[in-house]
């Protein structure tokens, strides 16, 4: 997904579209509906951070930050006692662990295997022919999870397509698939030594199969912001905002690139 | 902490044995020993690993021993390692090191942190130990840095890491010439280790009733060659599955005179079953030799399902931790200590001389050829467990050198003119991957697919075979 | 007639192998879909429509593949690497190694001629070395998977490419081509990287003259080329290479009917 | 890269991309060769034995092919891609190799590396786990072992004042390297991390006495620049064991740090400790190696009988370089499948906080493939210290 935050004292407009194979030009078509919905034009923002695995291919950035920090930057200022972040997404899946005053102090993350992040949910849920904003609750009527074996997401859709031919009824494969996914999400996490609050966010937060999932096997409760999506955005969009001002006290010159979309051809 | 997931509990092995089914009690025996020992508080316990030639001291000074390996095999037997293994990644671990180990540590861990044994811990828990021996030898890194690493949970448990090199088979090196100062070396590390029990116990060493007690290992040293020997006889009446049960006396009993009689049953049993004719199967069609990696403990009944195909393991050169003594020609010594150093010596070296012999072999490769003639096997299987270096490194190339030295099989081929011709065939072989106790790395499925294959390979080599 | 029928169940690919006492009678193909016991039957329906036989002239029928469970009706499964190894040799008796690259698994094994394995080995559980990537790039790509191996032919300049994650592929794809990589550039990369692969799993299990490759990954074109330019010798593709291993269970089916 | 490139470092740079080039030439002119891996090997004795030490070394750039139908995956993948290179024969120059006991991936590989490679000559030096006074004679007599085994194969014997004299020469090559460390200490350092990981590199790539003039002729260069032209940034010191590669360290200062000092076996592990020259050679030599080599392979006890005590004894080295060197950050890159390091990751961790430098731990394979996936997490860690 590509997300974007506009930023002044609040926020202004905040925008999710979907990242496809033209990331570049989304990136594009999501920042102008941005705008739009802002009644902005380009050239009135005054810094943009991009972030996330893509955050080299947003042609009109001024500045990279990766998701860790702008995540954690995002969620504490959502939460301010935040102390464990979990984010879930679709190309990778972290902990972050924030001390009493914010800060950073550790993290882990996983980005090698498709099995320890949102995508592996995003498989099967294509696989079984469920919207994605359905499987969560759906895995939430389960009464008899079933142990998905494998591990690999390939191995593992293969498993779910088996046993839903065998008459495993859905909801437990979904049961199944959100714990499997939580126990590795847990495993990496517990490497922080997880301390309360915590919070998760990214796009797996806004599937409550999985919040359960990982609540229990985390032993705790986890909170959610209202609208997990953007937090990375709304953390890039906190750290342009303080490196404008520290810049505009220090008046030392902020440099930001030509506010053009330039259309790119990938295809 | 995630919440324990425990798996669903293995099936029972069947054994071919009445002794190998004795085990599981035995096992259990000494663990609550432990366990009393440390509730009574007289005698010292420690923690230590097996093959180290040491055992005979432990008893000698009356010290118990935790066998931290033999407890984190019995986790993975009962497929409830996972959360100690996870317990030892949330500290940092990486799951490619010695599961034996992180299931350990997890272990430590956790009973420290809690004061008392982990919830359900399998048998009654691992009991912190008064000391603990390690051992750095050539044998491999996890047996020198698991305590270490322990320690960080236990910082007043001392730790004495004997050190027992024995010289690597090198072709153009004879190691007789290196082994007096290896010999100083290890008799001056064995005292070292008597000196820290004393001063741990309070207590002296009692020389004669280490001499006897080394008498009785070397006794049952022999008495166990003679055993396994007998597996040998058409059909074989024990298995490496039942192996896998009867290495417990000899890698963690040894020197004590219930060894020494578990060997004396065994013997009579098996020589009763060739009587018989009683096989480890009911119709053996072929003979197999677990030719290296220790086993994965939660799916022994792999061993079951190769038997349901007719397949027999009549020999392993896994655990088999003792080799006939009046073979090595240790020089006669009264001191014990020196001894035990000699024979940790003549058992690392026992086949060196006659690798040397065959070009391009090798001590291990020279043991699987030797073990494939006398036990007239008719195929290898190996386990590479991934998270151990130590037995694990080097099967790959032990089976090439072997496939380039060792007798080929000759079958019969359609070549390219369609008529059948003479080829020549290496003895067939499947090698396993999985782990030793982490379940996640194994998949019955995939394993049992692999199996029928080599079954089925293993009879067109037969049906192929050129008279 | 005396029929037997071969079906090899795998997780993208239902095939289906009629054997007459001639010879193959017919084949067909279809995807295994959800219900492999449906899609099983269905194969049965269709190879006895398409050659105008009726059930009770099917003597004996093998299943094998991923889903041979699910083929019912079958009178025995047999493990995927035998069957591979049986219609190999029937196809083309001078190969004694096979790489099969199917969906899920490579397999690589060795025979004789005969039919009969001699070693094997498969790929692990990590997709990231089978098939199934090069269906993940086709998506990513837009373009069949049929069209892969003549698309990579056309590369210049071939990319470097990890084969890390089956399922991320496809975001490091789409990075890849957003740096101004063209497709063939990218699909030679990905040849490179399996052949490699293939090539250090072939190795261990030994290689001997000829080798072969099916599967529905010898379809490609371009991976096979790329696999002869690492292995330095040319490699054998059977005619429909993904049908090897129903073949050679119709063909077990068929001697053990005739003992 | 911002440094101007004087004809010294465009020495090593060459010397570093290719690999062994200058052994091949020496080896056309009749020298020989002797390959090793590990800071382990006494090479003191290799060169007074007339032969050239030449360490052998991997590249993160080549798939992992060859190597893989002989050595099982689960050898750490550093040995691996050095066993993959000598078996592709990149190496062929080579006479012999030397392999010391340094962890299991080295030793049980032993057989393989000895039969799968075609070189006449082949050792395997053992050295002690522990560091005691019995483990002291043990290595002397393991040492005069490798020495006979020298003189054998070369024809020739090998002389105490000729070990002496050679002792004295590899003392100067860690003075030279502790100079070029000394160019660090600026801020922002003068020489940059991967400009002096490939000079020693190269370094090891080179006949000591040659060594030696390139490392005085890189130290002069550097001086040269008067001030540093390089921007600020965050000060890290690298930890972990077998790194001979550049990539990592060029990743942290594309990021906009500075790699200013490590505790690696390619680094400061194997350059800095000298060799005793009061003590007669052998013994000189089997204390610096087994003592003053600070490797979690060899076991220290904890003499404290605390866990802090202890791990301050056991890496009170890294305290003092980080001190030394004002690093504001560590990165612990840790090889999976890696024994020797993998089970300290914990201790360091704790050392790390102790000393209230955050740290950073990465476990990798050997393959330029994941340095994307690295790019992130420094990113990330440079983010959080910056
Ligand atoms: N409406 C939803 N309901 C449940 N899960 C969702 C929903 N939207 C997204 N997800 C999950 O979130 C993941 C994408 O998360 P996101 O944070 O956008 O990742 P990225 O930034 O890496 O693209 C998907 O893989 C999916 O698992
Ligand atoms: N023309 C083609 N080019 C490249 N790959 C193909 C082609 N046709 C099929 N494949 C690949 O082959 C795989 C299926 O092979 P198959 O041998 O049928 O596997 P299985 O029996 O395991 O289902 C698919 O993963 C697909 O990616
Ligand atoms: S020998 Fe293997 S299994 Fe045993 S402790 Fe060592 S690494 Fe672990
Ligand atoms: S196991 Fe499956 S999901 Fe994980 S990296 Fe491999 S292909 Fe990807
Ligand atoms: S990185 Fe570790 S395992 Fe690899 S060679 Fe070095 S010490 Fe051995």
């Amino acid at each position: 997904m590509t997300k974007v935050v506009i930023l002044k004292e609040e926020i202004i407009a905040s925008v999710v579209g979907p990242t496809g194979p033209e990331q570049r030009r989304l990136a594009n078509k999501v920042m102008e509906e941005t705008l739009r919905k802002a009644s902005l034009s380009f050239p009135q923002i005054t810094y943009i951070v991009s972030t996330g695995y893509g955050r080299i291919n947003v042609p009109f950035s001024d500045r990279q930050v990766t998701e860790v920090t702008c995540h954690a930057r995002g969620i504490v200022h959502l939460f301010s006692g935040a102390r464990t972040i979990i984010d879930i997404g679709g190309q990778d899946s972290k902990g972050i662990k924030i001390d009493a005053s914010g800060k950073v102090v550790d993290f882990v993350m996983n980005d090698k295997c498709a099995a320890g992040s949102g995508r592996f949910i995003e498989v099967i849920a294509d696989t079984l022919g469920i919207p994605l904003d359905q499987v969560g609750a759906l895995s939430l009527q389960s009464s008899h999870p079933v142990k998905i074996s494998n591990i690999c997401t390939i191995w593992a859709q293969q498993e779910v397509v088996s046993s839903l031919a065998e008459g495993v009824p859905v909801a437990d494969l979904l049961a199944g698939i959100h714990y499997s996914l939580a126990d590795r999400i847990v495993r990496m996490v517990s490497r922080l030594r997880v301390e309360d609050l915590v919070i998760l966010t990214g796009g797996g937060a806004k599937n409550k199969g999985l919040i359960k999932a990982l609540s229990e096997q985390l032993n705790r409760s986890v909170l959610v912001p209202p609208n997990p999506l953007i937090t990375g955005a709304l953390g890039a969009a906190l750290i342009g905002k303080e490196m404008v001002e520290k810049a505009r006290k220090n008046k030392t010159p902020i440099e930001t690139r030509e506010r053009v979309f330039k259309e790119v051809e990938i295809l | 902490m995630a919440e324990e997931q425990k798996e669903a509990k293995p099936k029972k092995r069947m054994t071919a044995t009445k002794a190998a089914a004795s085990i599981g009690p035995m096992v259990k025996e000494f663990i609550t020993g432990t366990l009393q020992a440390r509730a009574e508080g007289k005698q010292k316990l420690a923690y230590t690993f097996i093959v180290c030639h040491h055992e005979e001291i432990f008893r000698a000074m009356d010290v118990v021993p935790i066998w931290t390996e033999n407890f984190a095999g019995i986790c993975g037997a009962k497929r409830d390692a996972e959360r100690f293994l996870q317990r030892a990644e949330s500290l940092g671990l990486s799951r490619s090191l010695c599961t034996y180990a992180l299931c350990g540590i997890g272990f430590d861990q956790w009973r420290e942190e809690l004061g008392q044994m982990p919830p359900d811990a399998p048998w009654g828990g691992m009991v912190k130990p008064d000391f603990m021996i390690s051992s750095g030898q050539i044998l491999c890194d996890p047996r020198s840095k698991w305590y270490q690493a322990s320690q960080q949970f236990m910082p007043d448990v001392p730790i004495y890491n004997i050190d027992l090199p024995y010289p690597l088979f090198q072709r153009d090196q004879d190691h007789r010439e290196v082994l007096g100062y290896y010999h100083r070396y290890i008799v001056k590390q064995l005292r070292g280790l008597v000196a820290f029990l004393e001063e741990q116990t309070k207590k002296k060493m009692d020389y004669d009733r280490l001499r006897e007690l080394v008498d009785l290992s070397d006794r049952t040293w022999n008495l166990i060659e003679e055993t396994y020997d007998l597996r040998k006889a058409i059909p074989c009446p024990m298995g490496t599955g039942d192996a896998m049960n009867t290495m417990v006396p000899i890698n963690f009993m040894m020197a004590t005179q219930k060894a020494y009689d578990f060997f004396v049953e065994l013997k009579k049993e098996l020589e009763e079953k060739i009587a018989r004719g009683e096989g480890e199967v009911e119709n053996e069609k072929y003979r197999l030799m677990w030719g290296g990696g220790l086993p994965s403990w939660f799916a022994l009944t792999d061993f079951n399902y190769f038997n349901s195909k007719g397949a027999s393991f009549p020999v392993e050169t896994t655990y088999r931790m003792v080799a006939p003594l009046k073979e090595m020609d240790l020089p006669e010594t009264k001191d014990p200590i020196e001894h035990l150093a000699w024979r940790w010596l003549g058992y690392w070296t026992f086949w060196y001389d006659k690798a040397r012999k065959r070009p391009g072999s090798e001590p291990d490769v020279e043991r699987l050829i030797n073990r494939i003639e006398e036990y007239k096997i008719d195929g290898v299987v190996m386990h590479e467990a991934f998270s151990c270096r130590t037995w694990h490194v080097g099967l790959i190339w032990q089976l090439h050198q072997l496939a380039k030295i060792y007798k080929p099989i000759p079958v019969y081929v359609v070549g390219k003119d369609g008529k059948k011709e003479k080829v020549y065939r290496e003895l067939p072989s499947l090698i396993l991957e999985s782990d030793i106790i982490d379940i996640t790395s194994y998949s019955e499925v995939d394993t049992r697919n692999k199996i029928d294959a080599f079954i089925e390979t293993l009879e067109s080599i037969r049906m192929n075979r050129a008279a | 007639m005396i029929l037997t029928l071969g079906i090899d169940i795998g997780s993208a690919q239902s095939k289906g192998m009629l054997l007459g006492e001639e010879g193959p009678l017919n084949s067909f193909e279809c995807a295994s879909g959800v219900d492999f016991k449906r899609t099983a039957l269905r194969i049965q329906e269709e190879l006895l429509s398409r050659s105008g036989k009726s059930l009770d002239e099917i003597k004996r029928t093998v299943a094998t593949g991923y889903g041979s469970k699910s083929v019912v009706f079958a009178d025995d499964m047999r493990p995927d690497i035998v069957c591979l190894a049986k219609g190999i040799s029937s196809l083309l008796p001078t190969v004694r190694t096979l790489i099969d690259v199917g969906d899920l698994y490579t397999k690589i094994l060795r025979t004789d001629g005969n039919g009969q394995v001699h070693n094997f080995l498969l790929s692990g559980k990590c997709a990231g070395g089978s098939g199934r990537i090069l269906q993940v790039i086709a998506k990513v790509l837009q373009i069949k998977v049929e069209d892969i191996g003549e698309l990579s032919l056309k590369s210049k300049k071939r990319v470097e490419f990890s084969t890390g994650c089956a399922v991320f592929a496809e975001s490091e794809a789409i990075s890849r081509l957003s740096q101004e990589v063209t497709k063939e550039d990218l699909l030679a990369g990905l040849h490179r990287a399996l052949a490699a692969q293939f090539n250090s799993l072939a190795e261990r299990v030994g290689i001997e003259m000829d080798v072969a490759m099916t599967g529905g990954g010898a379809k490609d074109i371009g991976l096979v080329q790329s696999f002869s330019e690492i292995r330095k010798h040319p490699i054998l593709v059977p005619p429909n290479p993904q049908m090897t291993a129903a073949l050679g269970a119709a063909i077990i089916a068929r001697e053990s009917l005739t003992g | 890269m911002e440094l101007t490139q004087g004809k010294a470092l465009s020495t090593v740079e060459r010397l570093y991309q290719d690999y062994g080039f200058r052994a091949r030439e020496l080896k056309g002119q009749g020298e020989k060769i002797i390959g090793y891996v590990c800071s382990f090997v006494p090479l003191e004795l290799i060169k007074a034995s007339g032969a050239i030490p030449f360490r052998i070394r991997g590249n993160i750039f080549e798939p992992i092919t060859k190597g893989d139908t002989l050595l099982e995956t689960i050898v750490c993948p550093y040995y691996r891609s050095c066993f993959d290179l000598s078996v592709k024969d990149k190496y062929e120059f080579l006479s012999g190799v030397v392999i010391p006991h340094g962890c299991d991936s080295m030793v049980r590989s032993f057989s393989t590396w000895s039969y799968g490679l075609p070189y006449s000559y082949f050792h395997f030096v053992n050295i002690p786990t522990v560091c005691e006074e019995s483990s002291f004679e043990f290595f002397e007599e393991e040492l005069n072992t490798f020495r006979k085994s020298l003189e054998k194969f070369f024809g020739k014997t090998i002389t105490d004042e000729e070990l002496s004299r050679v002792i004295r020469i590899y003392n100067e090559n860690r003075e030279k390297v502790r100079a070029l460390y000394e160019l660090r200490k600026a801020d922002p350092p003068l020489i940059s991390g991967t400009e002096l990981t490939m000079t020693l590199t190269a370094g090891s790539s080179l006949p000591i006495e040659e060594a030696n003039d390139l490392f005085d002729q890189v130290v002069a260069e550097v001086k040269a620049r008067g001030s540093s032209p390089l921007k600020k940034g965050p000060r890290i010191l690298i930890d972990g064991a077998c790194l001979d590669h550049i990539e990592l360290i060029k990743l942290v200062e594309d990021l906009g740090g500075h790699v200013v000092a490590d505790a690696i076996c390619n680094g400061a592990r194997d350059h800095f400790p000298k060799t005793d020259v009061t003590l007669p050679p052998i013994k000189a030599l089997s204390q610096r190696y087994l003592d003053k080599v600070n490797c979690p392979k060899t076991y220290r006890a904890n003499k404290a009988g605390t866990f802090e005590g202890d791990i301050a004894n056991r890496f009170g080295d890294i305290g003092a370089y980080a001190k030394e060197f004002k690093a504001e950050g560590a990165i612990l890159y840790v090889y999976k499948y890696c024994d020797p390091f993998g089970f300290e990751v914990p201790a360091r961790k704790a050392y790390y906080q102790s000393l209230n430098l955050p740290m950073l731990h990465l476990e990798d394979i050997y393959s330029a493939g994941t340095m994307g996936q690295l790019r992130t997490r420094i990113q990330a860690f440079l983010e959080m210290i910056g």
